[in-house]
């Protein structure tokens, strides 16, 4: 199944773009997305210990499941304020 | 539009703006509301000792103002009745703009303070937004901890640098 | 005029015009302040269950004044680097309208925050400045204590609600 | 010789003036001023235990002395913010 990514600040700049679908098997979860996404980019992959997730929008676990559509963003250590 | 109290927003910060806001709320409310408590950050020349020439504030914009509901939430837990305006600014700001404004009203000053040192303190801690600084031989983007809204321990710091 | 930073005032306050006053002063230092906490007091519509029609301050201006600048003073001396404005209204105020205006700017938060909360513990602890309330059936001098610059229990007084 | 007296709030409404000129006695201190005008106005003496003084527009103890010419004030408890 296909679902969005959205990747913010560095992630974005190393990746190289904000967002990109990406394909996994159904059942996966939100740590099945990164995992492919660290695999496209493998600059992404050192920041695997260190990043936010966010289901449509809602901050959600590594171990979350992921629907087709799903929109999936992964958020590097912020620096708000 | 009473969402516009919580809100990541392009154009220049107004601390007036959500004072006016918030006693407004308070006007409605049937009460004054006493105390009002602001903060606001500003772009600092310097960043451990190099020149910066400007900054840039990403967001995802969407987490980010239902993280200031949640902040407002907490807020409303630990003092209830207060009233709660955050604004964070992004993209482009040059040095003394200022980056967040918040603004606590409540009937009385310590809730005021101490909530609007909360605010800051989680806003800092799980707000999306990430801050990128431009200096005149390279860049650096800011990265402090990941975020994460559940974590008792962080929301405990902040309480504790709020009211201790 | 760098002493309108500390000031009795006749016309409605703002506290962006005090922001604005402190940011201008850390630019001309040459670095951004940082961190900017203020805080305004505004009329509540009731006192101990009475209505509050309207209320009139009256202030000792010339030494008024003066204690704003003692303020100032005992701030830099526990804060040193931050820069204060103080705003006190005088006459008739409305429901609603601010009394007291006062932004604290330091180059980080924490130190913002005890500051502007030690600033408006000592004005109310020795600023000649007198609220006089109207209600519907009647009128009031609220009087808290006399006020005594030099009392050190005082000043520790204002000193631990700013940092504890 | 001859000193200004300055009552504010509550003071000045009881003695139904903010200012007035007051005699007291060559080596007279900002206490015996006070003793003077509470004499001339008895509403007043209640106050004088909880009055802060200022000579010539800043804070003075009671036992102050004041030169002719000079501007007493007395303040009852203060109540800004």
């Amino acid at each position: 199944m296909r679902v969005k990514v959205q990747l913010f600040a560095r992630l974005r700049e190393l990746a190289g773009r904000g967002e990109c679908d990406c394909e996994v098997p159904a059942g996966a979860s939100v740590g099945d997305v990164w995992r492919a996404v660290a695999d496209r980019h493998v600059s992404l992959r050192p920041f695997g210990g260190a990043i936010s997730c966010a289901l449509n929008a809602d901050f959600a676990r590594m171990n979350a499941p992921v629907q087709e559509g799903d929109e999936i963003a992964f958020l590097p250590p912020v620096s708000g304020g | 539009m009473p969402d516009d109290r919580l809100a990541i927003v392009s154009d220049p910060l107004s601390v007036e703006r959500l004072s006016t806001m918030l006693e407004a709320m308070a006007r409605d409310r049937g009460e004054g509301c006493g105390a009002v408590c602001s903060f606001v950050g500003t772009v600092r020349a310097t960043h451990q000792g190099r020149h910066v020439r400007y900054l840039e504030y990403e967001a995802f914009a969407p987490l980010a103002v239902k993280v200031f509901h949640r902040i407002e939430h907490e807020i409303g837990r630990h003092w209830p009745g207060a009233l709660v305006a955050i604004h964070h600014r992004i993209g482009r700001l040059q040095i003394g703009e200022a980056s967040v404004a918040i603004a606590v009203a409540t009937p009385h000053r310590a809730e005021a303070f101490q909530a609007c040192r909360y605010a800051i303190e989680r806003v800092k801690q799980i707000a999306p937004i990430w801050k990128h600084e431009f200096f005149e031989d390279g860049d650096l983007w800011i990265e402090g901890a990941p975020a994460d809204p559940e974590d008792e321990a962080a929301q405990q710091r902040a309480l504790e640098q709020a009211c201790a």
